[in-house]
């Protein structure tokens, strides 16, 4: 048994205590944290393993664990953010902590972006609502080395302006010019000052029109809109195989173990969250 | 985790004294999740309430527990002072570590460690308080009084006088009740009907009073403040609008010989009639039961009469629904049956009667003009013999209660006897004299001393005729001896009950009553004239058996209570009230059942076609008084309360 | 004719004409000992049907199967004494529309089953009126005074070693047609009053909290401790419950489908003997 | 050289390997339900039973462990981990099923992330397993092609022989050595025959069914509904099940101090994959039950070359409305067919 | 010498009688055992079967539960309710060997503050008499301890 394989630990189910040192509130009911390692070997295993696409299992002591994506990039390992939704019993407890309180964390696990073979190609970036601290992941990952991709678009949409999350970021996107950024909300959602688009993500996709040529696309979003903007962006000439893609389903090990996760024969947590939607579409669609 | 509070007030040397304020502090400052610990003197004072706002401020608290007194001493207090510093005042405890602790524990250190606890327990739960809005719900500004006796008419009187409306509904053709069936009236003897037409007339006339007789409440809905009230108005088959009361019809219908029931059945009346002369309103109704032309098709004498063409045989009941803000139920009582006391004789021979037929004897406007004589052959009786507790205070036969009035009116009539038959004897057979009350106790000492009525301590165990006299077999308890009188008429002090449908009433209004049908208060004695369900009052002897003072105070205390929740617009409750998942609740309405107040309702949740999914239980707010019956009855836990939820008080027990 | 001739037969009849959409009944179970639930759609797949006295599952459960009455077709279905007791429960909790349960009732004995008269729930009062009457067994009655008659060291002991092997398999809830709860409780995890671990304190906890959720609701059908896999003996507590609200307030369940629940009515004179 | 373990040696045999550290743990029956427990003497043992009600899963997986104990303090959190105890033990008298379903269950636990819990009690125990001469009408292991005597997940094997006086001895593997050697000098090298293993029918056809699952078209097929119609989502058959091995995680405790646990949790509960939103994957019974079919016979073989299931039959014998794995692939058999 | 055995002793309570009556006992400065720790509820209603066990989970070595006299329920009838809920659910405890002398159910009044204060200085008593409850602690002990296989 290698020391490397269990992230570093004798007890794969031991969580790592992390001190909150920031909170953001980011929309109604959607809270970030940053969070920083007590123990300098589990922040070096931390470093070691973790890569943009792979997820953590968040928790609090007496109330359980959590999972969701690491939402900060690979190129920044000094502090895990975690994006979430308050609903359940172990988010509501996340939501209610404050700046200084402990809490646990398990992982990195899944796998990651195969972020090596996007190099040199264009990229673009559609997220919905809750679903853009995953692709928040992979775009700093990129972001952070520039250089290396071609055009960047990123077309992000949210049911109304105040669901937007990571709003002084997107902010800091619309600024810079080497990325384009189209924001969307849904018809109904629009503040009196919007200034930006006003449609659902597959509709706002197809009139953008970015070119499918030496092009990687990261989707996610809630499974009704990946279902549709899978279809535009099929419209558009997207092959498959480069459309990638996260998958969420209710974990408790987040190491293959425990029974949850599968979709068909796939574990999400050792097979994923990351897919095409060349590997989506073969998993029996009733069972996602 | 949340940033908490902590506040440990030395009341003096109330609790330092036997706490070691010191050690709870710093046990409370080791805690998790607690923020800031800070003791005072005396933190119910300005100053300390002072500090507990600004350490709120400053420490962008979440909650805070305040160590100190019993909370029903300064719980309103501190909400207070949350709410002033910008804290919803439901995320503060009061942890009492005074009226539960110091003052009654001598051992320190353990009254420390409890102190400990108990602060600790609370700590776990406000942070898990919700905040909490207080419930507001508009008021009608229209009251429904129900009953037009006295109880009814003083109520909606005080009410209307205050500026509020009112809607008057009893149910029978006039008003007056079973007051205006009277003679006279203790303990001053002036004339009942003397004092009360002037009210009746008063009501009818308010410009705020609306007045619906002969009419009867079907349905009431809704809670207090929005209660929606539909009434029967029955017909009368006399157009209300155009009658004149001039009293033609009734002088002309060929059918008079029907029992007069506002008489006792001693006297006779007409099919269309007023229950008696000085009815408000003067507006005859035709006794369906008994009018010629119901029965044959044939007649319509009264409308020949009519010099106004007010009669309409063809006129139905009508419904009306009526939107008021509280209810005042004053429905009054009936007498009870006698007939189980067959040794009695009531109803075999007819010189045995109830008091109520003396006082309609002995009223000026009753069947004999107020001339005391026997039913049988008119004669005036020169003996009659009095039969208290003729069914009260009898749990084998009649009623196990005092019906309060009883010895009150019997020494009236042998009064009014004494003042109407000189030289009559009458003799009272009592079990005790209860004459509690002003003037009381000397108006039956006037019966005995000055009008020289025979008070004999003792059951009457047999009534026979004889000899054309009533045999009246008793017993002197005092004297220890068998009494034999011969009387010329016997009254029984029949108890009083409730209303025949006072029960199913009860249930239509949504209010409980006792084992008999007098309603229930919600407190005895610290709320006798509210019910349980909020909104609705009690006057008069619908709760229990009263005399007029009684009737009247507690009419007037109701319109006090209604006048009071007028003052608002909007009522404001504490938020204390239970709440349902939706998703989670399967409809087994054990909670409805459960609820003592009817404020768990059935809802739909239909799917986006509108078809029906599921029925899950709704609590109405403005009707849940918070006792959370509910919440522990409901087997999947969907029900909660609030201020008291579930994962509150788990949290408080696991903090112990 | 046998009466899983007769029952066939108007199952049968009942699936043709249309009256019933489906016949909830026994079929052969894989040995020959043992009957399984059948559901039965059409006429000629009556044949399958069993009717003996092998047949011991109280089938009642399955009427509250989500959606299934929702289109108010009626359903046919195979009841013992139990079964009838539970539909009425049932149908006092507004789970279902008991004109919409048509009853093939039957009783057993020891080695035959015997058909009830009737076939809507509210038929059946004589016969619910006799069982209340009636003695429980006599076996269980002295298992049950066995228990009673221990100190109550020794009883915890009892229940200890019991609930000890108790695995939280929750099959004793699954099969009780009493259990219908969208969310049982202790699937509530805000707050988590029962602890979902299958350690002895959580066992205790999850068999008092159904014990107490079935007062005054259980028909003592036997299904859970029938279908408990480390065989706890969940009939005795269920039947000293059943004792209790009898004697306390003279309650049989599921007499009729407007049977008010035990434990969310109240008299003012309720006995109270313990209450200081 | 055939070497035979007499039955009244059985009591040395135990002394031995106490005296060598380890403890010994065997089928009993105890208070109605027989399950493995810590042995003394030989009489406690109840080698009769066919199968125990409960299986040597728990041995390994018990039904709810402790992880570590957390205490929240205000600025800091501890814990305390819990492990398994750590001590050499031998399971005498399980059966090739229960012993096959550990193996199986092996490289599951052990992919990449290696179960801590799982492996130190793996590592620690040798499997003394007695070969069946006996079954019911609810065995399957042949149709899973395993056998009443397959060595699979077995240290030792025991057999049989007639006449019920003891049972030819065979050291399967390494593990099982020094266990071996401790009894070595107990045994009789007198000859003796053979019980002949129990005649298990085949129920199905593996091959057949494994193929009809493997189709995506089947996925969506009705078959699933009608054949789970009866299925109350019990967790019955998988908890007796050897092979199931899904967790679940809980925390207890009171508010200021608890304990991690992980629980046996089973994937024909409706709350198993239930989303906080509100959203099931497997929101239906039937989808459940196909689960539990697929993940044993199409998926778990997928990746690691098992099915997991050893065909002890449990979840069919156990089953309170009669269903059952065996059921479900002989009708599947019947309809590939 | 043996320090004398102190019990944990639970109390569920009605904020508008029970509390009240121990809110008396201390403006009458009466003394008692200070074993009791009280959870202020709104009614007899609102008291659940579940909080005993939670409090005999917390090691509780007894429980207390007490309302307003029948008939004096704030609520009209919660404690009615709860009278039945009690019945039932003692006859379970008693079942399963709960002993019922760790589990005390009264009906004390605002006014029976010297009630109160008798009460809890006999149940205490009475409670350590019986010593610690060693047989749900071991319950306890059991879920604290790592598996022994």
């Amino acid at each position: 048994m290698t020391e490397k394989t269990n992230n570093g630990r004798q007890n794969i189910y031991k969580p790592a205590i992390m001190k909150i040192v920031d909170k953001r509130d980011e929309a109604p009911g959607v809270k970030t944290l940053r969070l920083e390692f007590l123990d300098p070997l589990d922040h070096e295993m931390f470093r070691l393993h973790y890569r943009t696409g792979m997820f953590g299992l968040y928790g609090i002591f007496g109330e359980g664990e959590s999972t969701f994506c690491v939402a900060s990039p690979e190129t920044r390992k000094e502090y895990i953010e975690c994006t979430f939704r308050q609903s359940g019993r172990v988010t509501s407890s996340l939501a209610n902590s404050e700046i200084g309180d402990l809490v646990t964390y398990r992982g990195p696990y899944g796998n990651r972006f195969p972020i090596e073979e996007f190099y040199g190609k264009n990229l673009l970036f559609i997220a919905g609502g809750i679903a853009l601290p995953p692709t928040r992941s992979v775009i700093w990952s990129c972001l952070d080395q520039r250089e290396k991709f071609g055009k960047v678009t990123i077309v992000y949409g949210a049911r109304t302006v105040a669901d937007l999350v990571y709003k002084h970021e997107l902010e800091e996107w619309q600024n810079r010019s080497d990325i384009d950024l189209v924001l969307t909300v849904d018809p109904g959602g629009e503040s009196p000052d919007w200034q930006h688009h006003v449609g659902f993500v597959p509709t706002v996709l197809e009139e953008a029109a970015p070119s499918p040529d030496n092009c990687i696309a990261v989707l996610c979003g809630p499974p009704i809109m990946i279902k549709f903007t899978l279809i535009s962006l099929r419209k558009l000439g997207f092959q498959e195989e480069n459309v990638y893609t996260t998958l969420e389903n209710r974990m408790k090990c987040g190491v293959g173990k425990c029974g949850r996760c599968n979709v068909g024969s796939v574990y999400i947590c050792k097979e994923g969250p990351v897919f095409t939607a060349a590997e989506v579409s073969k998993m029996p669609q009733s069972d996602l | 985790m949340a940033k908490i509070g902590v506040f440990i007030c030395h009341c003096g040397e109330n609790i330092a004294a036997r706490i070691d304020c010191a050690r709870l502090l710093s046990a409370m400052d080791d805690h998790p999740g607690v923020s800031v610990s800070l003791d005072y003197k005396y933190f119910c004072s300005d100053p300390g309430q002072e500090n507990v706002k600004k350490a709120i401020r400053e420490n962008n608290l979440t909650g805070i527990v305040v160590a100190a007194c019993s909370p029903r001493m300064h719980e309103a207090t501190f909400r207070k002072a949350c709410a002033e510093a910008g804290l919803n005042p439901y995320l503060c405890e009061i942890a009492n570590i005074r009226e539960q602790c110091s003052w009654v524990h001598s051992d320190r250190e353990k009254a420390t460690e409890k102190a400990i606890d108990i602060t600790r327990s609370l700590i776990e739960k406000v942070k898990r308080n919700n905040e909490l809005q207080p419930i507001e719900v508009p008021v009608t500004r229209k009251a429904l009084v129900i009953g037009g006796g006295i109880a009814g008419i003083q109520a909606a009187l005080d009410i209307a006088n205050a500026g509020q409306e009112v809607v008057l509904v009893e149910r029978e053709p006039s008003l007056g009740g079973h007051m205006a069936q009277l003679s006279e009236t203790f303990p001053t003897l002036d004339c009942s009907q003397c004092i009360m037409t002037p009210r009746m007339v008063e009501a009818a006339q308010h410009p705020k009073i609306e007045l619906l007789t002969y009419s009867e409440i079907e349905q009431v809905d809704g809670f207090i403040g929005n209660f929606t009230v539909k009434i029967r108005k029955k017909a009368r088959y006399v157009d209300m609008k155009t009658c004149t009361g001039c009293g033609d019809c009734i002088q002309k219908c060929p059918q008079k010989k029907i029992s007069d029931e506002f008489d006792c059945n001693l006297g006779k009346r007409p099919a269309i009639y007023t229950p008696f002369a000085q009815a408000v309103p003067n507006i005859p109704v035709i006794d369906k039961e008994n009018c010629t032309y119901f029965k044959n098709g044939k007649c319509r004498v009264c409308a020949k009469a009519c010099p106004i063409d007010c009669i309409n045989f063809e006129m139905q009941d009508e419904f009306v629904d009526i939107e008021v803000g509280a209810i005042v139920v004053a429905t009054g009582f009936q007498i009870q049956n006698t007939a189980m006391y067959g040794e009695y004789g009531y109803g075999k021979y007819p010189d045995v009667i109830t008091g109520l037929q003396f006082e309609r004897l002995a009223s000026a406007s009753g069947p004999t003009a107020g001339k005391i004589m026997r039913p049988s052959d008119g004669k005036e009786p020169e003996t009659v013999v009095f039969i208290q507790c003729a069914g009260s205070r009898d749990p084998s036969k009649g009623v196990k209660y005092c019906s309060k009035i009883c010895c009150m009116y019997t020494s009236k009539h042998a009064m009014l006897y004494a003042h109407k038959v000189h030289g009559g004897k009458a003799h009272v057979f009592y079990m005790d004299i209860r004459a509690a009350g002003k003037g009381y106790d000397e108006f039956t000492r006037r019966a005995i001393e000055e009008d020289e009525a025979s008070y004999l301590r003792g059951r009457v165990s047999k009534v026979w005729q004889e000899n054309g006299k009533l045999m009246v077999r008793g017993v002197d308890t005092l004297l220890g001896k068998p009494v034999e009188i011969a009387a010329d008429m016997v009254v029984l002090a029949t108890a009083i009950t409730p209303q025949p449908d006072a029960k199913e009433f009860a249930k239509v209004i949504g209010i409980g009553c006792d084992e008999y049908g007098f309603y229930n208060e919600a407190h005895l004695k610290l709320r006798p004239v509210e019910t349980a369900t909020a909104g609705i009052y009690l006057a008069g002897a619908c709760q229990s058996p009263k005399d007029i003072p009684d009737s009247v105070a507690q009419a007037s205390a109701c319109a006090s209570k209604v006048i009071g929740l007028f003052s608002r617009d909007r009522l404001e409750r504490e938020p204390v009230i239970a709440m349902n998942n939706e998703a989670t609740c399967s409809g087994c309405w054990g909670c409805f059942v459960a609820c003592p107040y009817g404020a768990i309702e059935k809802k739909d949740i239909l799917n986006r076609s509108g078809e029906l999914i599921k029925r899950v239980a709704f609590v109405n707010p403005g009707l849940c008084q918070g006792c959370g019956t509910c919440v522990t009855f409901c087997r999947s836990n969907s029900i909660d309360l609030a201020g008291f939820t579930e994962k509150q008080i788990f949290a408080e027990v696991m903090g112990l | 004719m046998s009466i899983q001739e007769q029952y066939r037969k108007k199952a049968a009849e009942l699936l043709s004409s249309g009256e019933v959409k489906l016949v909830i009944g026994y079929g052969a179970g894989t040995t020959p000992d043992r009957r399984r639930p059948l559901f039965v759609r059409s006429a000629d797949e009556t044949s399958k049907l069993h009717l003996d006295a092998a047949c011991e599952a109280n089938l009642s459960g399955y009427l509250v199967t989500e959606g299934l009455l929702a289109d108010r077709k009626k359903v046919g279905i195979f009841l013992g004494p139990e079964g009838i007791r539970s539909v009425n429960i049932l149908a006092s909790e507004s789970q279902l529309d008991p004109d919409q349960i048509v009853i093939m009732g039957f009783n057993r004995e020891a080695e035959s089953v015997s058909a009830l008269e009737g076939s809507n729930v509210r038929d059946f009062p004589a016969m619910l009126a006799a069982l209340k009457e009636q003695a429980p067994g006599a076996g269980e009655q002295a298992l049950v005074e066995r228990i009673e008659n221990m100190t109550p060291e020794e009883r915890f002991t009892f229940w200890q070693a019991e609930f000890e092997k108790c695995i939280k398999c929750y099959a004793c809830r699954q099969v009780c047609p009493m259990c219908y709860c969208r969310r049982c409780i202790v699937d509530n995890n805000q707050p988590q009053w029962v602890q979902t671990s299958s350690h002895t304190l959580g066992n205790f906890e999850w068999n008092l909290v159904r014990a107490f959720h079935l007062s005054g609701r259980c028909v003592e059908c036997g299904g859970c401790d029938r279908a408990c896999p480390v065989n706890i003996p969940l009939r005795l507590i269920n039947r000293r419950m059943a004792m209790e609200v009898l004697d306390a307030y003279d309650h049989f369940s599921g007499m009729s489908p407007d049977q008010e629940t035990v434990l969310a009515s109240f008299k003012k004179d309720d006995p109270e003997t313990f209450i200081l | 050289m055939i070497q035979i373990l007499l039955r009244d040696k059985l009591d040395d045999c135990i002394t031995r390997w106490h005296a060598a550290g380890y403890d010994v743990i065997g089928p009993q029956k105890n208070n109605n339900v027989t399950r493995f427990a810590p042995v003394e003497k030989a009489s406690e043992l109840d080698l009769e039973i066919i199968l125990t009600d409960r299986t040597v899963k728990e041995l390994f997986f018990p039904q709810t462990e402790p992880m570590f104990r957390y205490r929240i303090g205000k600025q800091a959190i501890d814990t305390e981990e819990y492990l398994p105890p750590g001590r050499k033990r031998i399971i005498f008298g399980s059966r090739p099923c229960d012993a096959s379903a550990m193996a199986i269950d092996d490289p599951l636990f052990g992919w990449d992330f290696k179960d801590t819990y799982w492996f130190q009690r793996r590592n620690e125990t040798v499997m003394v397993t007695i070969a069946c001469t006996e079954s019911d009408d609810f065995c399957m292991c042949t149709s899973l092609k395993l056998a009443p005597d397959s060595p699979l997940g077995s240290d030792i094997m025991l057999r049989p022989v007639a006449g019920g006086k003891g049972w030819h001895v065979e050291l399967l593997s390494e593990r099982g050595r020094e266990a071996f050697d401790r009894i070595e000098a107990l045994l009789d090298d007198s000859a003796a025959e053979k019980e002949p293993i129990a005649n298990v029918p085949k129920r199905f056809d593996l091959d057949v069914c494994r193929e009809w699952l493997a189709d995506p078209e089947n996925f969506e097929s009705h078959f699933w509904k009608e054949i789970s119609i009866r299925c109350i989502g019990c967790g019955t058959c998988t908890f007796l099940c050897p092979t199931c091995h899904c967790f679940d995680f809980q925390d207890e405790g009171d508010t200021y101090s608890g304990i991690r646990r992980k629980n046996w949790d089973s994937c024909s509960f409706a709350l198993f994959t239930m989303h906080t939103s509100g959203h099931n994957p497997r929101s239906t019974q039937s989808s459940r039950w196909r689960q539990r079919i697929m993940h044993k016979f199409n998926y778990f073989p997928g990746k690691f070359s098992m099915n997991s299931c050893s065909g002890c039959g449990r979840c069919s014998r156990q089953c309170p409305v009669d269903m059952g794995i065996t059921e479900t692939l002989q009708e599947i058999t019947k309809t590939a067919k | 010498m043996n320090e004398q055995f102190e019990p944990k002793i639970v109390a569920f309570v009605c904020t508008y009688c029970t509390y009240a009556g121990a809110d008396l006992a201390g403006t009458s400065r009466l003394k008692y055992p200070p074993n009791v720790r009280i959870v202020r509820l709104p009614c007899t209603g609102r008291i659940s079967p579940m909080f005993i066990l939670k409090a005999l989970q917390k090691g509780a070595d007894g429980v207390l539960v007490s309302g307003c006299h029948p008939g004096d329920c704030h609520f009209t009838s919660g404690n009615f309710h709860a009278r039945r809920r009690w019945t039932v659910f003692r006859a379970l405890l008693n079942f399963t060997g709960i002993p019922l002398d760790r589990i005390r159910f009264s009906w004390i009044s605002a006014a029976e503050g010297v009630k109160f204060a008798e009460l809890i200085s006999s149940l205490t008593d009475d409670i350590r008499k019986l010593g610690p409850f060693e047989q749900y602690k071991a319950m306890i002990h059991e879920t604290e301890t790592p598996v022994s296989l």
